[in-house]
C-alpha cells in the first residue's frame, strides 16, 4: 500500500472518516463541524458523507456540549468532540477536569469515559491574544486524561483511531500551523503510548512537540552545519509522558534543551525539566535550556508575534550555550 | 372498581415507604455524622422526600438519574442498596463508589444511577449526553436530571436546556426548588422566579408542581415521562419544595427564620401522605409500625455492613484513574458498518 | 416646524455618514487584507452598519460600548478615530492598542470604548462589571453591550443577563442577530428562535427590531437608554441583521445561498435611507458625492497614517502585561471613608 | 500595638473590613459572602456592618460575577470577589485568563485591571475529588496576574491592602485547613513580591507556600532531632516567583525538596525545579526532590486521601534521600 501525497489536514480528515466507517457508535461534534465544513475545513465534507446525526453541528455552548460528549459516552457511544480552538477550550474545562477525567475513580471504576476531544492549539498566524494559546501543558496535569499531540501527518492520521479504542479520555492537540503540511504517511498503526525519536546525534538532546517539533528539527539541521548533532525528541503524548525516551537520550548527550510554545513558567518544559533532574540527575553535563513563549499574551503585530514566539534561532542559541558550557 | 382502588393504595403504600426509608436513613445519618463515622459534606433530603419518590415513581428500570451531592433520598429510592450507599460514606471497600466518592459521589451504574456530582450545574450536560446516546441508538428511555433553583443561575444549565430542546432529547430536567441555594434566597438568585416559566421559555414544555405533595409529584412525571417516551423532547418541572435541615452539617443556618421552617414542616411530606391514606382507610397505625420496623432493620443492616466492611488496600490509591482493561472493541456493534458508510 | 425638520435631516445625514464610513472603511480593509497590509482575522460588519449607527445615536459621550470582534463599526461610530484603527490593524505603535490587539481587540478609553473581545460573549460580564461601578459610583450612564445571535447561546448570556436584571443595571444588551454564527443558522442555534422573548424570560424589557433601518433602531435605541437612564434597569434589543459578507475572510461561505444573500442586499440599510432621505429631499447626488469625498480622504489619511507609523520596538514586548506605574491611591476617593464605616 | 490572638479567619475577616473601612471602592462579592457569612465564615458579620451593596451576594454564576469584578475594576471600583473555592474557578477561568490577566496588554496599556479574587483552595477534609483542586499552579501559569499564597496570620492579616493597591488583577489562595489556625500576627505591612525564609538551616532547603508551609516547618523540626537542618522557605508569592531566596538558599544548602499540594506532573513545583536547574545547577549536590499529590482525584476515604497528599514524613523521606545522595 503505497502512500500518496496529502497534507495533515486531509489526513485528518481521513482518520475521522475511517472511525465514522468502522464503528457507529463513533459521531463528530461540534461548532461548524457540519454546514461549514469545520473552521479548519478538516471536517469538510464529512456532513454530505455521513449525515447531520453523525456530523453535529452545535450552538456555541462549550461546556454543554463537551459535557454531552462525556454523558454519550457513558450511554455506549465514541464521540469526537471537537472544540475549535483551545482558547475557548476554557468554557469546558470543567467539564473535563471534574467530570471526563474523574468519573472513573469517583465513581471506583464503574464509569467510563470512552471520549475523544480534538482542538486547535497555538500561535503563530496574528490572531492575537485571546486565539494564540498553548495549554497542552495545562490538560497534562490532569490525572486520568490522555493527552496527544501529533507533529506528523502520520500521527494525524493514525492516532485517532487507538484513541477512540482507549477506554479513557484522550485530548489530540492539533497545531494550527500544521494543517497544511504535505507529505506521504505511511501507513498506520501508531502507538498512543511513546515518544519518537525524530533525528539522531551525540551532542544534545532537542525535546519538542506538536507545533514546535518542525522548528526544533530547522534547529538540529542547523547546529549539525556547526557540528553539533542534536537527538530530537517528539514527545507525541504529553500526558502519560514517556521519560524512558528522554531520560535515555539525555544520558547520551548529557544535555538537553525543551521547547515549548506554552509560556515559560509552569508549561509542559518545566515538567520535563525537572524530570530530567530527577531522574538523570547525574549524567547532566550541563544547566538545563529553555525555549518557550515569552510571558506575555501574544501580541498581533507580526514582528512582536515573532519576538513572542520560540524560533530556530534561539533554540540553536539555546543549543550552543548548553554544548559550551 | 376494588383492584383499581388495591393497586392506588399499593402505590400509596409504596410511595410512602420510599419517603420513610429516606427520612429514616438520613436521620441515621446525622447521628453518624457526629459520631464521626461519615465525613467531608453531607446534604440532607429531609423535607424534600416527596420529589424523589415522586418522579423516580415514573421511570422504568433502564431509565436514568443524574443527580447532585443532595443524592441520598435518589439513591435510594433508585434502588441503590442503603447497605452500599453507607459504606461508601464511611469510606470503606464495600461503598459503591470503593470509598472514593463519599455522600456526595453515589454511582451504581447497575442501577442506571450516574451520580452524585458536587459541582453546581455540573450533572445537566451529563444527563444530556446520556438522552443523546439513547436516541442516538434508538433506545426509548428517559433520562432524569435533577438540579437545585440556584442551578439555575448557571450557564451550563441554559446551555443544556438549549441543547436538549433543539435536539428534542428525551430528558426530564425536575428542579427542585427548595426556595434556597445555600444562604441565597430565591429572589437573590434569580430576576424571575417563576422557574417553569423560564424554562418554557427554550420552547420546553414545563410545570410547575407542589413538591410537598408526593401523588403530585408521580402524577406530573409520570405525564412528562409518558411525553418523552411519545418523543415529545425534553420537559422541565419545578418542584417546589424545602429542605427542613441546613444545607449542609457545616451551615449554621443563619439566614431564613426559625417560623418558616416551621411553617413549611406543618406541610410534612411524609406526614401529609399518611394523613391522607389514613382519610382513605388505605394504611393503619399497625402498618405504619410494621413499615416503620421493616426501614429500622434495613437501616440497621446497613450500618452493620458498613461497620464490618473492609477499607480499601492503600496501595490501590491509584487504581481507576486509568481503566485496566480495554473496552469492548468497536468491532462489537459493527453490523451497521456498512450502513453508516 | 422647519427647525424640527431641519434637525431630523441633520439627524439622517449624521446616520447616513457613520453607515458610510463604516463600509467605506471596510471595503478599504478587505483591499489592505489582499494585500497582506492587514493580517490576523478580520471580520466585516458590511450590511450591519445600520445596527452600530443606530443604538451609538442614542448614546451620550460618557456612556459606555463593549464591542465583539465584529467591532470596526462600533468603534469608527463610537469616535475612535479611523486613523488608529487603521495603524492597529496594521499592527503599529500608533495603533489604538499599540499593534497588540490588531482588528479583534480595538480599545479606546477615552472614546469609552472597551473592546474588541474576540472570545465569543467575553465581553458581556465586563459590560454588567462596567454598569455595576457607574451605579455603585452613581453615574447615570449606560454601557452598551453588543453581542451576536450565536453568543446568546453561551452559558455566561443567561448568566449576565440575570445579573443585571437582579441588579437594575444600566445594561443596554443589544444583540445583533445576523441569522447566523459563522456558519451556523440560528435554528441550529436555538431552540427558540425569538431571542427578544427568550430575553423577556429574565424579566428584561425587550423588543424586536428591524436592524435594516436605521431609523428604527435609533428610535428604539434611544427609547430603551431613556429607560434605562430613568433607572428602569436592563434592557434588551433584538436588531434584525445580516451581514453580506463572509463571516471573516477565511471563511468560503459555504452554507447559505446566493440568492438569500441577494434578497439581504436588496435591504442594504444605506440605500433605505439614501432612498428615504431622497424621498424627503434631505439629500441630493452632489450631497452624497461630498460626503463620499469627505470619507474617501478620511480614509485615505487613515492608511497614509498606518502606512508611516512605527512599529513599537521588539525590545518592548513585554510591557504591558504588568502595570508600570501605580494607579491613584485609594485615599483619593476617600471623602466618605467615615461614612462607610 | 501589642497583637492579640486571632485566627487565619479573622485575620482575613479584619484585612476586609479594614479595605471596606479605608477605601470605598472596595466592595466583597461572591456567592453567600453575606447573608451566609461566608461559606468558610471568613466575612461573617460584615453584611451587617456594610450593607448589601458592599458585601454583595451572587448567584450561582461564577463566570458572570468573576467578569463583572473585572467590568467592575475597569469602571474604577476596588472589587474583591470571593470565588467559594477553587474547583469552582473553573467556571471563571475564561474570564480570569481571557479579560483579567490579558486585557492591559491587548489594549497597550489602556485597561488596568485592580481586581483582588479570593479563593479557598486544597484537599484534606475528605471533601473528594472535585472539592480537594489544588489549582493555584495552573493559576501561576498565566502572565498578567500576581498570586498569591498565604500560609500565616499575618500574610492573612496584611496581604489584602497591597494586593487591592495593585493596579493588576491578584488572586489569593487561602488553603482551607487554615482558617482554624490562631495565633498573634504581627502589625502589617508586609510585602506581595518575596519569599519568606520561616526556618534557617544549612544541609537542606524545604520549599512550601500555602497549606504545605507547616507541615514542612513540622518536617524541618523532625530532621532537626536527627541532626538534619533545613531552610525552610514559605513562597508567598507564587508569580511572579522570587527565585532569588530560592536559589540564595539552595546556594548554600546544594539540595532541595519541594513540597506541593498540586498534582506533581505539571504542579508548581516543576517550574521551581527547573528554574533551580537553571540558575543553580553548579551549586546543586544532589537531584531535587518533590514531594507532591499523587496523581489521582484525591478520594474521599480518610487514608486514602491522607496516602495521596504530601505528609510530614514523606516530606522527612525525600529529605533524607537528597541529604543521603
Ligand atoms: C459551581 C459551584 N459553585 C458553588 C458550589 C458550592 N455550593 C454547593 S451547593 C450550593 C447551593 C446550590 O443550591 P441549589 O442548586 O438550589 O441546590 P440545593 O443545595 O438547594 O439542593 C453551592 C453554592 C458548588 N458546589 N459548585
Ligand atoms: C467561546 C468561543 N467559541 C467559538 C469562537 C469562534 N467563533 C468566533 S465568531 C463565532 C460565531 C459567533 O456568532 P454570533 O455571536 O452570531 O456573531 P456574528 O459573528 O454573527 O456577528 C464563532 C463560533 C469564539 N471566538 N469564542
Ligand atoms: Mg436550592
Ligand atoms: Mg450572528
Amino acid at each position: 500500500m503505497s502512500a500518496a501525497t496529502t497534507t495533515y489536514r486531509e489526513a485528518m480528515r481521513e482518520a475521522i472518516r475511517e472511525a465514522l466507517r468502522r464503528d457507529d457508535r463513533v459521531f463528530l461534534m461540534g461548532e461548524d463541524v457540519g454546514a461549514y465544513g469545520g473552521c479548519f475545513a478538516v471536517s469538510l465534507g464529512l456532513l454530505e458523507e455521513f449525515g447531520p446525526e453523525r456530523i453535529r453541528d452545535t450552538p456555541l455552548s462549550e461546556a454543554a456540549f463537551v459535557g454531552a460528549g462525556i454523558g454519550a459516552a457513558l450511554g455506549g457511544m465514541r464521540p469526537i468532540v471537537e472544540i475549535m480552538t483551545v482558547n475557548f477550550s476554557l468554557l469546558a474545562l470543567d467539564q473535563i477536569l471534574n467530570n471526563a477525567a474523574t468519573l472513573l475513580h469517583m465513581s471506583g471504576g464503574q464509569l467510563n469515559v470512552p471520549l475523544v476531544i480534538r482542538m486547535t492549539t497555538g500561535a503563530g498566524r496574528q490572531l492575537a491574544a485571546q486565539h494564540s494559546h498553548s495549554l497542552e501543558g495545562w490538560y497534562a496535569h490532569i490525572p486520568g486524561l490522555r493527552i496527544l499531540a501529533p507533529a506528523t501527518i502520520e500521527d494525524a492520521r493514525n492516532m485517532l483511531w487507538p484513541a477512540l479504542e482507549d477506554p479513557d479520555p484522550v485530548l489530540i492537540f492539533e497545531h494550527g500551523s500544521l494543517y497544511g503540511m504535505s507529505g506521504q504517511p505511511r501507513p498506520g498503526p501508531v502507538d498512543i503510548t511513546s515518544a519518537a525519536l525524530r533525528r539522531s546525534g551525540k551532542d544534545i538532546t532537542l525535546i519538542a512537540y506538536g507545533g514546535t517539533t518542525g522548528k526544533a528539527l530547522a534547529a538540529a539541521d542547523a547546529l549539525s552545519a556547526e557540528g553539533i548533532e542534536a537527538d530530537v525528541i517528539d514527545l507525541r503524548v504529553l500526558r502519560p509522558l514517556d521519560d524512558a525516551t528522554i531520560v535515555e537520550s539525555v544520558g547520551n548527550t548529557h544535555r538537553a534543551v525543551i521547547v515549548d510554545e506554552g509560556w515559560r513558567s509552569g508549561s509542559l518544559s518545566a515538567e520535563i525539566g525537572t524530570r530530567i533532574v530527577e531522574q538523570a540527575f547525574y549524567q547532566l553535563d550541563a544547566p538545563i535550556q529553555r525555549v518557550c513563549t515569552a510571558e506575555v499574551p501574544v501580541p498581533y503585530a507580526r514582528h512582536l508575534e515573532e519576538a513572542a514566539l520560540p524560533q530556530v534561532p534561539s533554540i540553536v542559541a539555546a543549543a550552543r550555550e548548553a554544548v559550551a558550557s | 372498581m376494588a383492584g383499581k382502588k388495591s393497586a392506588r393504595a399499593e402505590s400509596h403504600r409504596d410511595l410512602l415507604r420510599q419517603m420513610l426509608r429516606v427520612r429514616r436513613f438520613e436521620e441515621r445519618c446525622v447521628e453518624l455524622y457526629s459520631g464521626e463515622k461519615i465525613r467531608g459534606f453531607m446534604h440532607l433530603y429531609i423535607g424534600e422526600e416527596a420529589v424523589a419518590a415522586g418522579v423516580c415513581h415514573a421511570l422504568a428500570t433502564d431509565d436514568v438519574v443524574v443527580s447532585t451531592y443532595r443524592e441520598h433520598g435518589h439513591a435510594l429510592i433508585r434502588g441503590v442498596p442503603a447497605t452500599t450507599i453507607m459504606a461508601e460514606m464511611y469510606g470503606k471497600a464495600t461503598g459503591c463508589s470503593r470509598g472514593r466518592g463519599g455522600s456526595m459521589h453515589i454511582f451504581d451504574v447497575a442501577r442506571r444511577f450516574y451520580g452524585g456530582n458536587a459541582i453546581v450545574g455540573g450533572g445537566l450536560p451529563l444527563a444530556v449526553g446520556l438522552a443523546l446516546a439513547d436516541k442516538l441508538q434508538d433506545r426509548n428511555r428517559v433520562t432524569v436530571c435533577f438540579f437545585g433553583d440556584g442551578a439555575m443561575a448557571e450557564g451550563g444549565f441554559h446551555e443544556c436546556v438549549n441543547l436538549a430542546a433543539l435536539w428534542r432529547l428525551p430528558v426530564l430536567f425536575a428542579c427542585e426548588n427548595n426556595l434556597y441555594a445555600m444562604g441565597t434566597a430565591l429572589a437573590k438568585s434569580h430576576a424571575q422566579t417563576d422557574l417553569a416559566l423560564r424554562a418554557a421559555g427554550y420552547g420546553v414544555a414545563a410545570w410547575q408542581v407542589d413538591g410537598m405533595n408526593v401523588l403530585a409529584v408521580a402524577d406530573a412525571a409520570t405525564r412528562a415521562a409518558e411525553a418523552i417516551r411519545a418523543g415529545a423532547g425534553p420537559h422541565f418541572v419545578e418542584l417546589r419544595t424545602y429542605r427542613f435541615r441546613a444545607h449542609s452539617m457545616y451551615d449554621p443556618d443563619r439566614y431564613r427564620s426559625k417560623e418558616e421552617i416551621e411553617q413549611w414542616k406543618k406541610r410534612d411530606p411524609i406526614d401529609a401522605l399518611v394523613a391522607s391514606m389514613k382519610a382513605e382507610r388505605e394504611i393503619t397505625n399497625d402498618d405504619l409500625a410494621v413499615l416503620e420496623k421493616e426501614i429500622s432493620a434495613e437501616i440497621d443492616q446497613a450500618v452493620a455492613f458498613a461497620e464490618q466492611a473492609p477499607v480499601e488496600p492503600v496501595e490501590d490509591l491509584s487504581r481507576f484513574v486509568y481503566s485496566e482493561t480495554p473496552l469492548a472493541s468497536g468491532g462489537a456493534r459493527g453490523g451497521s458498518v456498512e450502513a453508516a458508510s
